[in-house]
């Protein structure tokens, strides 16, 4: 490998890195910090992209497409936290599981009845669709090196708000011990909706943020589910720091086995996440 | 007799194929709508199976048509292990079997069967005349790539015969994992390699994908794109400009200039509101396929070898141009070299005309 | 004077066993009131009926006046109630710092006597540990940090559940002039501990429970009159 | 008692510079002491003193810095923490550690079925060995818990779970008995069951008592050591312990005894 | 009492009854016997997996690898064209998945909780890749399996497996056995084990036992069984497929097992019926099962608090 292609596939990795993070840190959220196992995350992802496209449709314009998105993903988390989850906390967390399984069933339905089977594409938002040569051949899109940005964003909020709020500390500790937070005064049920419906809208927002760099199809949503669950545990639960670090490090290795061990590169983040479990049994940096 | 003709379908509709699942039987319906006047006064009965393309719920899917609907033909299906998953139930069997999609090898080529029939195309059909055209554009080298699986590596291979044979050389073949559609990587290999031309194989979202990743990461202009035409198939919308000028090698074009396409393009936007692809054209053929035997036979069907007599000599006057059955039950049919201008697969030329599939291994 | 607290016939249940049978009580403003019993008999039970972590099926809490029976239990500590539990409610992906933090907060009234620095002055071992997670810590340790937890949100009402238990004898008698000084300061406190000398002294008013009922109630002076009653009632 | 009697036990178990640090934290550092069979051996210090890491490390749910433990004279420092428990080495949690969903029956026989083997049998039905039964009832009664048989652990109140936890490390019958607190969180009437207890076991184990009820430490035991931040501070009978000034000032405080 | 409760009993006496007596009811319906045979291979493959992660906490999401492991060793160690026995394959089959649920349940069992989940899931894919990207091993279309094994003990022959109804009743006992089996273990003092490890794992280490032990037999016999229902499912239409070992298969039966009632293992009986019942009725009825399955889902999840065992558990055991 040159140089230059390293240097290129260094970037890749990273960048790919960076989306992930973005795919898995509602997941963070949801499932590392509060403890709810959301498998419907990645049909939140799905539903996402869809929106977003349907609306560009309507409207024309991305960025309006893109908050309605949010917005509606939000109030779905809401909605989707205050029937149904909710009846859940004091039970078996494996009924999260066969839940939010059930909800997965039910979006898939819905994206069929709503919006079809065929697959459907957005255009990169004009502001944003001029690309950076980087060699004879290659260029780099402008609207990717956005989307990083955004990713590296979220990513300090995020950081910030779970580890140096007391919001976040509220949040960590309702996942320990909920009865003792709400001895101490605190609406743990309107704040768990809250965040929840964050987590909701994050899957979403990445959705949105994909949808003009890729295809929308259905079922597009599961299989980006494994990978943002891969991504949270070599991080460590509950740890965003961790999650960011696990994002780039799949990001690179799944760049870097596609193109130097092409024979084993399906199976390579699956070898990464056995391994840094072998080692470390508990994640990356999990507390 | 005035039982209706039951047609089980095993079909994806939902998740990644659901499209192709829905556009197949949406032309399979519409032929036999159109033909209900040649039926003898048969109804058509319906049974719809999704098969969520799982494979190891094939056989029992269609042991499920075979022995408990009794259907009287089972069309399916879009995915090649599930296709293999039927056959284990339905070679041999009485019942035909007419598969729309699935383009595996081994359908009609080593378990090919006297009732299994296939009105779509093996994989290597398309593929293989592309490498001729390669060399006629004077491509020397060429970097081939796929998802690394059944359909797409016998893809790749088909190419790789003909382009090979005539001096080609393929400097590198790149596998992707399926469903994987995280391109960039492979892009800047490619990108690096500088090829005289790429080759790939993909379908369905990772085509959209595949082709505006090309697009956007700036190789379009400077190393053309071949494919199998499944790469804009049921894509071009989702694809926009990304995919204007990709060259590709199909048994169909949506701008063949003949009567029967004209007419089936402009009803079948008509009837479902969207434009038809291969899919359609394939569902629509097995559809034309079943009327013309029972039409044949007078609507009686229940002889199985008169059936299969009937099918075999049948010439399907398809939208594709007319086509006939080889020995071991895949089409002959015309190869078009098409390329995307106006978010439509016009025809170019006829890549290779009535071309049968080798059909290896197939003691038919 | 009114009354600060009033419970009322609660009859409390764990699915079909019948724990509480109509416990009675009051507390008055200022008041320390210990609540004693043997094991199993319903004191902890009593505690969590009245911030509604066990629901009774009858009767009435009122806390300063208005009627908290139906409310969620956190609107109940809002209105300045703060709880040690028995086993201490730790959470485990918290520092000490950040269980301060989390729970500081100045009480209705707007005065915020008890900060974070003032319950690290009371307990300079916590200080040490500040960035120790809540289950790292030592057995007493975590009994400080439950105790402190409940002082910075400023409470008018203190509910400590077998507080002193594991604390060395020294923290202890920290813990029992900290209730003094904040009874002096007008909060109310109370307090199940078995530690029936120290209770004598501390409280104004006791609380006996036996098998979920009230068998005695009454005021310091009248407890010691019948200290063998009340001690054989607890097994002393 | 005193020192001199003590020198004629057996040592079942001793520490040679057993150091514990979580990172900077010393929460024990080098400490070396001697447990002898058929004596109780009391454990005193302040809050965060190490006492509770100091049982953990002798019952091998921690492995130590530095140092050794022996048992009888072998080093076991390294060994699995359940190989421990094997050895004859049972301990007590400060924190209630039961089997919450288990009636306190079950919780015992648990405990019984280690020493009893036939852990291994796939076939044999647990229901029908009348032996572990009647063994672990024996442990329930000993700690005034026999009444309590067939509820289920988390349905008896907290005092009462204290005293099953004590029940299980009964039942397992160790050689050395580890005991974290075992009185705190129980009621007087238990505490004194316990104590009555304790002082007839001891003649036949060796126990080590961690507790900050001075009257129980006072009363039970043989040899008592104190140790204040990690640091072993003395270790002696209770009379020469309890009048060490060092002690009163770190431990116990001035005056009235009762707190 | 080999089932201590009144609903298990119950139902032990009215399901294996009635499907005693199914295939007479069933007699001209080939389809409908083979698919109830695949409900009941699927569901001794959910058991499996119930045991493992009702009663031992050990959660999976690479039980599928077993499952798929099964059928692909059927392939790989019986001649192509020629009829093996049937009893000694078993042995060799569960022998060999065991040996590799030793290797890889000596690594995945470090961890616990989610992380363990993960793990085992990433063993899983590493095999469905390897099954899915070789050639050798018919890639992503499977295998065919030509000849069915025969089924004779000391010259004895009592199922002709390419006759659906005496398959139905071989997979039948096979059920019933498991069943069985897995009651005898639950009860016995091995059983005792199991279940205080679930509860608090560090006090039985505290106690004395190597939990690690434990565990791994336990995960060494729920693998073997998990291999023995692929082995079936293989048999049943002599089809191979990577399919099998998708983390989605995995998936469902956890789905199956939770939903029918964790660690009550006759649990994962109704389980399975329920939801591929469930399944086949809606997709035949409509193309959009997938809604009505998925509110199906969410509705039992709702009611039934401990899944539908735990359910019926509620309405038919004695108040104590
Ligand atoms: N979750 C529960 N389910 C069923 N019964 C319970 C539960 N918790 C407690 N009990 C029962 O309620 C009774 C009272 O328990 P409670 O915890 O109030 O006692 P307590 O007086 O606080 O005792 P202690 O001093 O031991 O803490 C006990 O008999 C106990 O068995
Ligand atoms: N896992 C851990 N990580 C970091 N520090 C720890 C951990 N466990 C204990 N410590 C610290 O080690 C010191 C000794 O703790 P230990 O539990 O041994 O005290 P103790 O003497 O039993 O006190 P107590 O009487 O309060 O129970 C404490 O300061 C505690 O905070
Ligand atoms: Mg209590
Ligand atoms: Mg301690």
């Amino acid at each position: 490998m040159t140089t230059s292609l390293f240097l290129v596939q260094l970037i890749n990795g990273l960048q790919y890195g960076l989306l992930l993070f973005l795919i898995a840190s509602g997941l963070t959220l949801v499932f590392g910090v509060m403890g709810i196992l959301n498998l419907a995350h990645g049909s939140m992802y799905m539903v996402g992209a869809y929106l977003v496209w349907y609306f560009v449709e309507h409207t024309g314009s991305f960025g309006l497409s893109a908050l309605i998105s949010a917005v509606i993903a939000l109030l779905i988390g809401i909605l989707m936290e205050r029937t149904l989850i909710r009846q859940l906390y004091r039970r078996n967390h494996l009924d999260q599981v066969l839940l939010t399984i059930g909800m997965i069933f039910v979006f898939n339905a819905l994206q069929g009845l709503l919006w079809g089977n065929d697959p459907l594409g957005v255009a990169v938002p004009a502001a944003l669709s001029s690309a950076i040569p980087v060699t004879d051949v290659l260029e780099y899109p402008v609207y990717r090196i956005f989307v990083a940005l955004l990713c590296v964003g979220i990513a300090a909020v995020m950081y910030f708000m779970i580890n140096k709020t007391r919001l976040g500390m509220l949040i960590r500790a309702g996942e320990s011990n909920r009865e003792m937070v709400e001895c101490l005064g605190i609406d743990i049920r309107k704040l768990y909706t809250i965040v929840f419906a964050i987590g909701v809208m994050l899957a979403a927002v990445a959705g949105v943020a994909a949808a003009p760099m890729s295809s929308i199809v259905p079922g597009m949503g599961e299989h980006i589910l494994i990978t943002c669950f891969v991504v949270v545990v070599i991080g460590g639960m509950g740890s965003i720091k961790g999650a960011f670090i696990a994002a780039l490090l799949v990001g690179l290795v799944d760049t870097f086995a596609s193109v130097l061990v092409p024979q084993l590169s399906s199976m390579m983040i699956y070898i990464l996440m056995a391994f840094i479990l072998l080692i470390k049994p508990q994640g990356l940096f999990s507390s | 007799n005035n039982e209706p003709i039951k047609v089980g379908m095993m079909l994806p509709f939902s998740g990644v194929y659901g499209a192709l699942g829905d556009a197949t039987r949406n032309g399979l319906k519409m032929a036999l709508q159109e033909q209900m006047s040649k039926l003898h006064g048969r109804k058509i009965e319906y049974i719809e199976i999704d098969t969520e393309a799982r494979p190891e719920r094939a056989p029992e899917i269609a042991s499920s048509l075979l022995n408990n609907s009794e259907a009287d033909f089972i069309i399916g299906p879009v995915h090649s292990g599930v296709a293999m998953g039927m056959l284990k139930v339905l070679r041999g069997k009485d019942t035909v079997m007419i598969v729309p999609n699935a383009g595996a090898g081994p359908v009609t080529g080593p378990l090919c069967s006297p009732n299994v029939f296939r009105t779509s195309f093996s994989s290597w059909q398309p593929s293989y005349p592309m490498g001729n055209v390669a060399l006629d554009k004077g491509y020397k080298k060429v970097v081939t790539m796929s998802w690394n699986y059944g359909m797409g590596k016998e893809s790749l291979d088909a190419f790789e015969e003909s382009f090979t044979a005539g001096g080609g050389e393929i400097v590198k073949k790149i596998l992707v994992p399926f469903p994987k559609t995280e391109f960039q990587a492979y892009l800047s290999e490619i990108a690096s390699i500088n090829p005289d031309a790429v080759f790939v194989f993909f379908a369905g979202g990772g085509a959209v994908k595949f082709v505006k990743d090309y697009d956007a990461l700036g190789l379009k202009g400077k190393i053309p794109l071949l494919g199998s035409g499944f790469l804009t198939e049921g894509t071009l919308e989702a694809q926009g400009s990304a995919a204007e000028g990709v060259l590709t090698t199909l048994h169909y074009a949506d701008s063949l200039d003949n009567e029967q396409n004209t007419r089936f393009r402009s009803s079948y936007k008509q009837q479902f509101g969207k434009a038809s692809d291969i899919y359609a054209v394939q569902g629509y053929d097995t559809g034309l396929m079943i009327a013309s035997a029972v039409n044949q036979l007078g609507g009686n069907i229940s002889d199985q070898k008169a059936l299969i007599k009937a099918l075999e000599s049948t010439t399907v006057r398809s939208p594709r141009g007319d086509f006939t059955f080889s020995p071991a039950h895949n089409p002959v049919q015309n190869v078009y070299l098409r390329t995307v201008e106006n978010g439509e697969n016009r025809v170019v030329e006829i890549a290779a005309p009535a071309l049968a599939d080798p059909a290896r291994g197939c003691k038919l | 004077m009114t009354k600060l607290l009033d419970v009322k016939g609660l009859h409390t249940y764990y699915g079909e066993s019948h724990i509480l049978h109509g416990v009675n009580f009051e507390i008055l403003p200022g008041q320390a009131v210990s609540l004693m019993g043997r094991n199993g008999m319903g004191k902890t039970t009593t505690l969590k009926s009245i911030l509604g972590l066990v629901p009774p099926r009858s009767g009435h809490v009122v806390f300063q006046g208005e009627e908290i029976t139906g409310l969620p239990t956190w609107q109940r500590m809002r209105k300045d109630i703060a709880y040690v539990p028995e086993g201490r409610g730790m959470f485990h992906n918290l520092t000490v710092k950040e269980h301060l933090e989390m729970a500081a907060r100045s009480n209705r009234k707007g005065e915020q006597n008890w900060t974070c620095e003032r319950v690290l002055e009371t307990f300079p071992r916590l200080q040490e540990r500040l960035s120790n997670l809540g289950t790292q810590l030592s057995g007493g340790e975590q009994q400080m940090l439950a105790i402190g937890r409940a002082l910075v949100t400023n409470p008018e009402l203190l509910i400590l559940d077998e507080a002193t238990e594991g604390l060395a004898p020294l923290i202890r008698k920290e813990i029992w002039e900290v209730i003094r000084t904040i009874k002096a300061s007008g909060i109310s406190t109370l307090i199940v501990d078995k530690n029936i000398q120290v209770l004598k002294e501390l409280c104004d008013q006791h609380i006996v429970l036996v098998k979920g009922q009230v068998v005695f109630s009454a005021g310091s002076s009248q407890l010691m009159q019948s200290l063998d009653e009340v001690e054989s009632y607890l097994g002393v | 008692m005193n020192t001199q009697v003590s020198l004629d036990l057996q040592v079942m178990l001793e520490t040679q510079g057993l150091c514990k640090y979580w990172g900077g934290l010393k929460a024990l550092d080098d400490i070396s002491l001697q447990f002898f069979d058929k004596q109780l051996h009391g454990i005193v210090g302040p809050n965060g003193a190490g006492k509770s890491t100091l049982l953990n490390l002798l019952c091998g749910h921690y492995k130590p810095t530095r140092g050794s433990i022996l048992h009888k004279g072998e080093p076991i420092e390294t060994i699995k923490p359940w190989a421990f428990a094997r050895r004859g080495i049972g301990r007590s949690f400060q924190k209630t550690n039961i089997y919450p969903g288990a009636t306190c029956l079950e919780n015992c026989c648990v405990a019984v079925q280690r020493r009893m083997g036939g852990s291994f049998n796939f076939l044999r039905s647990r229901y029908t060995q009348k032996v572990l039964d009647e063994i672990a009832t024996e442990a329930l009664e000993k700690v005034g818990l026999g009444h309590r048989r067939d509820v289920v652990a988390s349905q008896i109140s907290y005092g009462e779970q204290r005293q099953l936890e004590i029940a299980m490390v009964l039942a397992t019958a160790p050689e050395v008995l580890l005991l974290d607190e075992p009185m705190a969180g129980m009621g007087h009437e238990e505490s004194q069951l316990i104590i009555g207890m304790l002082n007839k076991l001891k003649r036949e184990y060796c126990i080590v008592l961690v507790e900050h009820d001075m009257d129980a430490v006072f009363e039970l035991s043989d040899q008592l050591t104190v140790m204040v931040d990690g640091q072993h501070l003395t270790t002696g009978s209770v009379d020469q312990v309890r009048d060490d000034p060092r002690v009163k000032e770190a431990y116990l405080g001035q005056g009235d005894e009762v707190f | 009492m080999l089932f201590n409760k009144r609903t298990e009993r119950i139902f032990f006496w009215v399901f294996f009854p009635l499907a005693l007596l199914m295939p007479l009811f069933l007699a001209d319906n080939t389809f409908f016997v083979s698919k109830l045979t695949s409900i009941m291979i699927f569901a001794l493959f959910v058991m499996s997996l119930d045991y493992l992660v009702g009663r031992c906490g050990l959660i999976t999401l690479g039980h599928a690898m077993f499952y798929g492991l099964g059928g692909y060793l059927f392939w790989m160690i019986a001649p192509e064209y020629e009829a093996v026995n049937f009893w000694v394959y078993t042995f060799y089959i569960c022998m060999i998945a065991a040996g590799v649920a030793l290797i890889i349940g000596f690594l995945v069992l470090r961890t616990s909780g989610i992380y363990m989940i993960m793990i085992t899931l990433a063993f899983a894919q590493m095999a469905f890749y390897f099954f899915s990207d070789s050639i050798d091993f018919g890639g992503t279309d499977g295998l065919f399996i030509y000849v069915k094994p025969e089924t004779s003990i000391f010259g004895l022959s009592f199922f002709d497996l390419d006759n659906p109804t005496h398959f139905y009743y071989l997979c039948l006992l096979s059920l019933f056995n498991t069943l069985v089996f897995f009651r005898v273990l639950i009860r016995s003092r091995f059983g005792r084990v199991v279940d205080a490890i679930h509860e608090n794992p560090g006090r039985t280490t505290a106690l004395g036992y190597n939990i690690f032990v434990f565990r791994l037999m336990s995960y060494v016999i729920a693998s073997a069984l998990g291999a023995y229902a692929g082995y079936l499912f293989t048999l049943q239409y002599g089809f191979v497929n990577p399919s099998m070992l998708a983390w989605t298969t995995s998936g469902s039966a956890l789905v199956m097992s939770i939903l029918g009632g964790m660690g009550s293992i006759y649990g994962a009986i109704l389980g399975t019926f329920v939801y591929e019942g469930l399944h086949y009725v809606l997709e035949h009825l409509t193309e959009h099962w997938m809604l009505f399955m998925g509110a199906l889902i969410i509705t039992m999840v709702m009611v039934f608090k401990n899944g539908i065992a735990g359910y019926l558990e509620k309405l038919l055991e004695k108040r104590a």
